[in-house]
């Protein structure tokens, strides 16, 4: 597909890349913008540590650093983790299953435009008015505080961002309940299915709570409602629950795909078996479920009394035993296997002492007495970048490195790679270890400046250093993307060699329709099985015959883009503008029009008839 | 099964919103939309509930003051007896009777129809009568944005229904077009679910005290 | 209930036994709607009688909406079917996520 | 791996030279505890590192192992593919339970220990208080510190006997806000909706070894200069506590101005700063019209808006242009432009606002 993509002018890709709803597409899409959100992100982040870098510093504006760290967790969480992972989500699972496409192909696309569109309005605050100030958890009643329209493009940004993800979720959970071949029972689907599958349903639980906080907030911030208003009978702790309600499952969303991409490398890379897969999968299941339990650990000091605080304290610690269930099972996965030191498996082994580093911090953090020691300084800091970072980002860049190749079908250079993990992973331990100490020598976080001989300076400095190790590496993987991408040389069908489920019995990349024979499955590690037999491919579960596909649209861009006009409608309505109404009428009524096309014009797809995928095959095309 | 496909009565499958994969997928992550919905309502009834009758001073009305029996009775009859309808309506959807099938939908969108007119009767009365406005106060904004939320989920559900309704009028029945059907009636139904907890918890325990 | 994929071979019978099954379930739906009209009735009537005292009157209408609810769910939704597993798993936990939320927010709001 | 296990010790090594280095200012550092809520928590973080230190080792460990033991030789070896192991898989789930329980039953304990405010409602008959109270009220950018019992308000340094409990009672007058002495325990957010209690103690001899003060901080987000949202706490003995208490009580009427220029700039201060300063302790206006800090005993105190270096020079910048020392604060703009002389008297004026000799 790809090579014949080329050949073509840039229009016509392009063209082709706003109207697909084909999901290997769609996760090149999202790799691309939540890959350049990554960047915007970490841009921000550079601007924090070099602000920081000594006390009294001038660099950046007491107001301008608080927009700086709102939009850098924002960013970084929404707009840049998140969708990373649907990258490799919509690239892999449905191939790991053994479908052709994810089961709401279009919901797909749309989900995708939703969440770009949003983040664009999000990031456009920069350039029309102020962006946010008050922090990624935005607590009310600094947000309703807030002057400007900061505050306003975060909620409406993010609501209409939200929307796609739950979509995205819903898309998912569906594809794996329904859409699995032949044979691919539950209880053999490969870990980071499982894990999407896991995240995919916290997510349809944790994001209504976010949508209903947001909504709130816009009630009470454009139409005069009185949620957070204490004067007129508000309480602004209902905004905490709200947004800890879906916050931490929000971090759970982050890093159990994390932990599924993991799995994956383990195995191959010890060209073994997960070890304890069935307890791998309880283990997913009961983070995933009690991490809606435990979110008021993050408002341990808001007051909520002493019984409210040990419920919580405790329940948040009982997520240790389900993770550390996990980190034992990698190792031993490990554990007389055959490992082979590539790149990916650089970030795997990297990531087990990092993410326990930061796992007993947060242990640390939810025994409530000390929490009020910890709260709000940058202990929680070095926390959550511990275990995001070395973590979710470890994964994010073990995943591009592993799964280029088939999204691509071309391979990034292993050199490169290994350079990158060193820099970054120098400058990771160098930036946030030392972050713990500034924390308890009592550095509050949030802070735009510190003053000299408050014994902060060092560490500080320390701190500021390392991040620039992180940004050469990302510089250096950057180069390595554009020199592969560049030089461009094929290959087959199972890059590493040590492939193991089914996305490595297709070609890299897979054919537009994945499988033109679904796969019959006859255990965990379908591809692994079959070459341990000495077969070369996955037996078929069908005979040949016509492929159902769906046809591309438009649509979905042009729902989403009534969506981002509306909103500045909606944004700009309360300063009293003439035009505001209209357009947020005129965006209302371009995503509504665009939703009744949709569903009055039939859409039932097309059918690759048998005779061209026959053709194809003589012709010998790819692997 | 494929959905172009011409069905007969006799041809006609036993759960014609199952018998398409695209109709499974529907029919699943519809069910999928409602669980996560469910987290939403429940969210706005929590709200609600920690905000029940707080306002600014005594000036203001509360709960047990505004609300009245009888209009949520007769509010709650039409909204229940719209969902028997509906069942109805699937019913014939199940046995092919397109006709009688349109006619129960009809039905079930006038009698949605009505609730609607008696909320937007209930709504103004509030604000007119007493001053209760979705403005006035913490009260004021949670009762608007729970019950009007449901509201809105009341017209969605309508449109939705008679956009069907019109762009298969001419159509008959097909594989295509019966799991949409089913969901929006599912839908309707869930509609009718949330509405059974807001009589209960908002007006019945409102007026309890 | 039983009305599922039956596949006798013999699209007659299949239809026969359909139509006699539909109409089963039929009954059943009306008389769950008279059910939850009668639970209505008796939840309105507990509160506009007010000689109750609400701690008795909240718990009762609470459970009376429960399991009217329970008859939505089961009969005019068809969760009593079989193919309805992964519906009810998701419901349920979604409904457990969300009164955990109406707990919490009962108890540690306004403290 | 021999470069990676180098490079693990980088940050162990800095860890540890940092812990020589003193582990922070005795006067901020929650690792210098100083009092008992703080050493409270400190024991409870002692405890917890270790535990951590114990976990971390074992995985660190078999960490280790592996990378050396298990790498591929050579390219056709294909180990056996293990299922699992129950015995294993039961170890490490009891093993963490019985780690976390050592910390979850101390944690409970400790967390209603530090919440038993009681003492604050016991009222002896004639309606006053054995504990010493507290009401903290936060607003954009600086502290207020009211004596309820002792009826004085003071602002931006809390004064505190040592060797007691002082209660406070919590609470935000515009946007949330966080009360937070790191040295002395733990912090709690100050409410816009509600009061939130806590308890503190300040320890003499670790009071001595900060010279006698602390620093506070704001720990909650709170807008532009949430950053410059500092205060000081003077721990005295009890009898020096109660001796300031009394000097504040003895000043009915503002302090007299005494030089010529310190009167000038009283009258100025009359006309332009007195609508959101007080100059007496005895603050009985409401709470929203206390709309700056208390300045009774401004000469006393030892920064200039809590955070700069407590000199004329100092104050007269502030005047003269407080946004550029705390962005966003409310003070700017709030009154004209003032003359250089104007600058001074008034300088002169607020440096005499001494209550203590
Ligand atoms: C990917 C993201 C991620 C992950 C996985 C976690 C994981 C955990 N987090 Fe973290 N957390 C965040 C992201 C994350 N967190 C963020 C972003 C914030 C700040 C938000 C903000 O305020 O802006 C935060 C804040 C935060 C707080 C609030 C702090 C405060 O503001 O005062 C707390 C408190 O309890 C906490 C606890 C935990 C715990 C107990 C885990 C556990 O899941 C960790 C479990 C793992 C292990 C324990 C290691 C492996 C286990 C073993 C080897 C077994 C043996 C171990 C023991 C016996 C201890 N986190
Ligand atoms: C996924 C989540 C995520 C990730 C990956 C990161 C990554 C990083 N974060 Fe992030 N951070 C958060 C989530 C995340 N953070 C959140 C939620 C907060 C809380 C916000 C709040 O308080 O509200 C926070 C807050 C936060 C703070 C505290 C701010 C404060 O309280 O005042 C700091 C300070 O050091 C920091 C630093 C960093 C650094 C150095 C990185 C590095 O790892 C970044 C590495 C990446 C780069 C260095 C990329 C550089 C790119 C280039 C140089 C490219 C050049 C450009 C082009 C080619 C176009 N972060
Ligand atoms: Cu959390």
């Amino acid at each position: 597909m790809s090579t014949y993509a080329q050949k073509r002018g840039f229009g016509a890709v392009l063209w082709d890349y706003l109207t697909t709803v084909d999901h290997k597409k769609i996760a090149i899409l999202y790799l691309i913008a939540g890959g350049f959100f990554f960047l915007v992100g970490g841009l921000e982040a550079m601007f924090i540590r070099i602000q920081l870098i000594r006390p009294d510093n001038n660099f950046v504006s007491a107001g301008a650093f608080n927009e700086i760290i709102t939009m850098h967790g924002t960013t970084m969480i929404f707009l840049a983790a998140m969708p990373l992972l649907f990258a490799f989500m919509n690239a892999v699972v449905p191939l790991q299953i053994g479908a052709r496409d994810v089961a709401f192909p279009f919901v797909n696309a749309l989900g995708f435009w939703l969440f770009f569109f949003g983040g664009l309005f999000l990031n456009l605050s920069w350039f029309l008015d102020n962006a946010p100030d008050a922090g990624w958890t935005s607590y009310a009643s600094l947000a309703t505080h807030s002057k400007g329209h900061g505050i306003d493009f975060y909620v409406l940004g993010l609501q209409i961002s939200g929307f796609g993800t739950l979509m995205a979720g819903i898309n998912f959970l569906v594809t794996i309940i329904n859409m699995r071949a032949p044979g691919m029972t539950y209880m053999r689907m490969p870990l980071f299915t499982w894990s999407t599958f896991v995240a995919s349903a916290l997510i349809l639980f944790a994001f209504p709570p976010l949508t209903v906080g947001l909504t709130l907030m816009m009630f009470d911030r454009m139409f005069g409602a009185n949620f957070f208003d204490v004067a007129n009978g508000g309480n602004t702790v209902i905004w905490e629950h709200l947004f800890w309600i879906f916050g931490h499952p929000e971090v759970y969303i982050l890093v159990l795909p994390a932990f599924g991409i993991f799995s994956e490398i383990f195995s191959i890379f010890s060209r073994k078996r997960l070890f304890g897969y069935s307890s791998m999968v309880f283990a997913t299941v009961l983070i995933g479920f009690l991490g809606f339990m435990v979110w008021a650990h993050h408002m341990f000091t808001t007051g909520l009394g002493p019984v409210a605080n040990a419920i919580f304290a405790v329940a948040t610690m009982a997520i240790a035993v389900p993770t550390g269930i996990k980190i034992f099972n990698w190792l031993f996965t490990m554990w007389g296997g055959s490992i082979k030191f590539t790149t990916p498996m650089y970030w795997a082994v990297a990531f087990i002492p990092s993410f326990v580093m930061g796992g007993v911090t947060g242990i640390m953090l939810a025994s409530a007495a000390q929490d009020y020691q910890y709260h709000d300084t940058y202990f929680v800091v070095a926390h959550f970048h511990y275990v995001i970072v070395g973590g979710v980002v470890f994964a994010l860049i073990a995943g591009t490195h592993l799964w280029w190749p088939k999204m691509f079908g071309t391979m990034l250079n292993e050199t490169m790679g290994k350079i990158t993990f060193w820099l970054f992973f120098i400058g990771f331990h160098l930036t946030f270890f030392i972050q713990h100490f500034l924390g308890l020598m009592g550095m509050p976080r949030r802070i735009f400046t510190f003053l000299p001989n408050q014994g902060l300076e060092t560490g500080n400095l320390v701190s500021s250093i390392g991040a620039f190790f992180m940004a050469a590496g990302v510089i250096v993987m950057l180069y390595n993307i554009v020199a592969t991408q560049v030089r461009n040389e094929r290959i087959g069908n199972d890059p590493w060699e040590d492939g193991r489920t089914l996305e490595w019995s297709i070609s890299s990349p897979a054919p537009f329709y994945n499988f033109k024979q679904l796969p019959l499955v006859r255990g965990l590690d379908a591809l692994w099985l079959e070459k341990m037999e000495g077969k070369k491919g996955m037996m078929p579960a069908e005979p040949l015959g016509d492929i159902h596909m769906p046809n591309s649209s438009f649509v979905p861009v042009v729902m989403s883009f009534g969506f981002f006009v509306a909103a500045f409608g909606a944004l700009y309505r309360p300063d009293g503008y003439a035009w505001a109404l209209p357009v947020l009428i005129i965006g209302l009524l371009i995503s509504f029009g665009a939703m009744i096309f949709r569903s009055v014009k039939d859409d039932h797809g097309f059918h690759i008839h048998k005779e061209d995928l026959i053709d194809k095959n003589d012709k010998g095309v790819e692997a | 099964m494929q959905t172009e496909e011409k069905l007969t009565f006799e041809t006609w499958p036993a759960l014609p919103e199952k018998a398409t994969l695209e109709g499974k997928n529907k029919f699943l992550g519809f069910w999928l939309f409602l669980g996560g919905e469910t987290v939403l309502f429940a969210s706005l009834f929590a709200t609600y509930l920690a905000l029940k009758d707080k306002v600014p001073d005594d000036t203001h009305h509360l709960a047990a003051e505004i609300f009245d029996l009888p209009l949520t009775f007769v509010a709650t009859m039409l909204l229940l007896t719209s969902s028997l309808t509906s069942v109805y309506a699937m019913y014939h959807m199940k046995n092919f009777a397109f006709n009688k099938m349109m006619l129960w939908l009809g039905v079930t969108v006038a009698l949605g129809l009505g609730f609607l007119g008696l909320e937007i009767y209930e709504f103004n009365h509030y604000v007119h009568e007493y001053g209760h406005t979705f403005t006035s106060s913490a009260f004021g904004s949670a009762f608007y944005s729970l019950v009007g939320f449901h509201g809105a989920h009341v017209v969605f559900g309508l449109v939705w229904i008679t956009t069907l309704m019109i762009r298969n009028a001419k159509r008959g029945l097909s594989l295509y077009n019966a799991p949409k059907f089913y969901l929006a009636s599912l839908y309707w139904h869930f509609i009718d679910v949330v509405w059974v907890f807001i009589f209960t918890v908002v007006y019945l325990m409102g007026m309890v005290g | 209930m039983a009305n599922q994929n039956l596949n006798s071979g013999n699209p007659r019978i299949d239809l026969a036994y359909r139509k006699r099954k539909s109409k089963e379930e039929m009954r059943y739906q009306i008389i769950s709607f008279s059910m939850m009209l009668f639970l209505t009735f008796i939840a309105f009537a507990a509160v506009g009688m007010g000689s109750f005292s609400s701690w008795f009157t909240i718990p009762l209408i609470l459970l009376l909406a429960a399991v009217q609810v329970v008859f939505q769910l089961y009969y005019f939704m068809h969760m009593s079917h079989k193919g309805h597993e992964a519906p009810a798993l998701f419901l349920y936990t979604g409904l457990l996520i969300g009164l955990i939320t109406i707990l919490a927010f009962m108890t540690i709001i306004w403290w | 791996m021999k470069r990676l296990a180098k490079w693990r010790l980088f940050p162990l090594l800095s860890a540890v030279a940092l812990i020589l280095s003193g582990c922070g200012e005795p006067y901020l550092s929650a690792l210098r505890p100083a009092g008992e809520v703080a050493e409270r928590q400190y024991w409870l973080m002692k405890l917890s590192t270790g535990i951590m230190v114990v976990v971390i080792l074992v995985v660190t460990i078999i960490f280790l192992i592996v990378l050396f033991k298990f790498r591929r030789k050579h390219d056709g070896e294909i180990p056996k593919q293990v299922e699992g192991n129950h015995t294993m898989e039961i170890i490490w789930t009891v093993i963490p339970i019985v780690l976390l329980l050592i910390l979850a039953v101390p944690t409970v304990a400790e967390t209603f220990h530090l919440a038993d405010v009681k003492p604050m409602d016991k009222k002896n008959k004639d309606g006053t208080r054995d504990a010493l109270v507290v009401n903290v009220r936060a607003s954009l950018y600086w502290w207020e510190f009211e004596y309820p019992d002792q009826k004085i308000v003071t602002s931006q340094e809390l004064v505190v006997p040592t060797d007691e409990k002082v209660y406070f009672n919590l609470k935000g007058s515009d946007v949330k806000h966080s009360f937070w002495i790191p040295a002395a325990g733990g912090k709690m957010d100050t409410n816009t909706d509600t009061l939130n209690k806590m308890w503190l103690v300040f320890d003499s001899k670790k009071a001595e070894e900060a010279g006698d003060l602390f620093y506070g901080k704001c720990a909650e987000l709170c807008g532009p200069s949430h950053a410059f949202m500092d205060f000081k706490v003077k721990a005295l003995p009890r009898a020096e506590f109660d001796k300031w208490v009394a000097s504040m009580q003895d000043v009915k009427e503002p302090v007299k101005a005494e030089t010529a220029d310190a009167q000038a700039g009283q009258e100025i201060f009359n006309k332009s700063c007195i609508g959101c300063h007080a100059v007496t302790p005895a603050n009985t206006t409401p709470e929203a019209a206390r709309k700056g800090p208390n300045l009774t005993n401004f000469g006393d105190r030892t920064r200039v808006a809590g955070i700069l270096e407590h000199d004329e020079e100092n104050l007269k910048n502030w005047i003269k242009d407080p946004e550029k020392y705390k962005p966003g604060n409310l003070m700017s703009g709030a009154y004209g432009e003032l003359e250089p002389e104007q600058l001074d008297q008034l300088a002169a004026y607020l440096m005499g606002l001494k209550v203590q000799d």
